[in-house]
């Protein structure tokens, strides 16, 4: 029964009470206790602009529709909440609120969990794992605990909002410089950071130069035009640097896979040849394919 | 001696937590205190302090002089900006790299369920409250973000065992039983010891 | 009431002088003190203050808390013992001086891919670990810097022979390890222009 009542020493004015009762927040926004959120879905357009705004993803809005009416996390009825869920992610399209992929993810995964629930469940199976909504359960349950421990961290005294530091005027002697101490391994970690960006910058000029794939395995195709044997070798130019000989290697595999190039190797570690497969059903075809 | 007059003059005009180490560097050698005298004196200076508007506390930092809880509303008014409210969206990051140290961006969206915004993570790191401390060996070496010392400082904390515990998860298949405490908070300690901050 | 907490609190945190309207526009009209009645407690604070390392002091912007001058030398340190750092533009500036020397500042920058502020040419130059050896003969003549002995001194080296490869020092992380030198200055060029090891 009512808790209420049991507290209470006067039953008289707690049945008032229940007559009119006082229905409790169904959520705060912006602050403000949102007190009227009708369950059929009839809702002041704007208000539920505002409403919808206040929801961190589709977990959290899942988390609501179950605070909300009191179910247990644990026994989840999916296709009311699927049904539920739906029509919020509906009305928040209807009224082009932008809404983030994630959202349809989770209807989809509702969908599905529903879908599967319906199915008989396997007999004599006690495999407690096989309820559908094991999962669900556990991201709801972990998001839940950590939408709390925001709140709890927020709620810790923090420096400068509920805490001062104390700032006592120092001592305005001249404070001695000692110039700053650096020992070799500074100074290396510092070339690494240069050369590493070098190789950053190598990359950005490459792709500057719009050095692609495509374009290479075109490059290929006419170099070996003539349908020769050419060294593995001669193909990559040292002088392109790293990206440029990486280009070019993609561009022979992916011709490879496009079943364009034959690649011969008498022994191993002999050198490699590459020359066009005589099969391949003309450069003229090939192309368009590789395009 | 002056060792207690020093000791509080240094909390005082430090601007910020001190550790021991810190002061007892600004004795020369053959002046110097040993810690437990040290530790004396803070204590000594704690008890000076109970009827005053400050109070000497421990934070991870060290050892620092704050305005009392109790008038704290009164001092707040020096400063006409009230410090800004964080969104939920941030707190709950934050709340997550400080629990689940060292955590991927990634692998905070997976437990809210939405995408990080940039700004979230940037603001974080110019609080000083995060920082990157490695990088998870997957495809694109994803950052990983951990709490600093500033941010236990902050909000008042020695270490992270002292962050509130967090909820107990339910298993579908047990009953609900006694809400027992999560390894997480545990688990914590070792990324934090290392910190190289400040 | 906490009048006399609530000013020392104010004078403490305030990080500068109080005057006396700011200090009584902390409270709220109904409960605010006179002007007298501020001043007495300003008064019984100073007297408390008497022993301690801290003093309230009456300055041209009103009353302040500052450190006494007795223990200041002491407390100064806590600035001395901060060890100031090099900024990582100049760490990276010296080190492509010594790597690829002789080096213009031109060529810095196109490594770097930023200017080279004069302040850092100016920081390292009095610090003698680098010099001008002499001119590049391109329009301009710009300098061409080398690095000291007094570097090679500081920084425990015999000769510049003594510092890593650069494909060492692309391995490099941050756990202290051996690392190797370079068996030969000259090789260096080589490795950077064309690192196969990378």
């Amino acid at each position: 029964m009512d808790g209420a009542a049991a507290v209470s020493g006067s039953v008289a004015a707690d049945q008032q009470s229940e007559m009119t009762p006082t229905p409790a927040p169904l959520a705060m926004v912006r602050g403000a206790p949102l007190l009227n959120l009708p369950v059929d879905l009839y809702i002041p357009p704007d208000a539920l602009e505002v409403f919808l705004e206040a929801f961190e993803g589709p977990l959290d809005l899942l988390l609501y529709l179950i605070k909300r009416q009191n179910l247990d996390i644990l026994d989840i009825p999916i296709a009311t909440i699927t049904a539920q869920y739906m029509d919020y992610v509906d009305l928040m399209t209807e009224l082009r609120l932008e809404l983030a992929a994630e959202y349809l993810l989770m209807a989809a995964l509702l969908a599905e969990i529903k879908s599967r629930m319906l199915l008989p469940a396997p007999a004599a199976s006690a495999d407690e794992e096989a309820d559908p909504r094991a999962e669900l359960v556990r991201r709801l349950q972990d998001y839940e605990r950590f939408k709390q421990a925001a709140v709890d961290l927020d709620a810790l005294p923090r420096l400068e909002r509920d805490v001062f530091a104390v700032q006592a005027q120092a001592p305005f002697e001249q404070r001695r410089r000692e110039p700053p101490a650096v020992d070799l391994r500074d100074l290396l970690l510092a070339m690494r950071e240069v050369l590493m960006r070098a190789d950053l910058f190598t990359h950005h000029r490459v792709e500057r130069e719009a050095l692609s794939v495509r374009e290479r395995m075109s490059g290929l195709l006419e170099r070996l035009r003539h349908g020769d044997f050419m060294p593995f070798t001669d193909l990559l130019d040292p002088t392109e640097g790293r990206a440029g000989v990486v280009v070019s290697v993609l561009a022979m595999l992916e011709l490879i896979k496009l079943a364009l190039l034959d690649l011969v190797q008498s022994a191993p570690f002999a050198p490699i040849h590459v020359r066009l497969r005589e099969t391949s059903q003309g450069l003229h075809e090939a192309r368009a394919d590789a395009a | 001696m002056l060792l207690k007059q020093i000791t509080e003059a240094a909390l005082a005009a430090a601007g910020g937590p001190l550790s021991l180490d810190r002061l007892l560097g600004l004795f020369a050698e053959d002046e110097r205190p040993t810690r437990a005298d040290l530790l004396e004196v803070i204590e000594a200076l704690r008890l000076d302090y109970a009827d005053r508007g400050l109070e000497i506390v421990e934070v991870a930092g060290g050892y620092r002089i704050q305005v009392r809880a109790r008038v704290a509303p009164w001092v707040a008014r020096l400063w006409d900006e009230r410090p800004g409210r964080y969104s939920r969206a941030l707190l709950e990051t934050l709340a997550l790299i400080a629990y689940r140290q060292p955590i991927t961006r990634g692998e905070i969206e997976e437990v809210r369920g939405v995408a990080v915004g940039t700004q979230i993570v940037k603001t974080l790191s110019e609080r000083e409250w995060i920082r990157v401390v490695g990088h998870r060996d997957v495809p694109g070496r994803p950052a990983l973000y951990a709490t600093t010392r500033k941010f236990l400082d902050d909000f008042g904390l020695r270490s992270l065992s002292e962050l509130p515990t967090l909820a107990a998860i339910r298993d579908l298949d047990k009953d609900p039983g006694p809400i027992q405490p999560m390894r997480d908070v545990l688990e914590m300690s070792a990324a934090t010891e290392d910190d190289p901050s400040a």
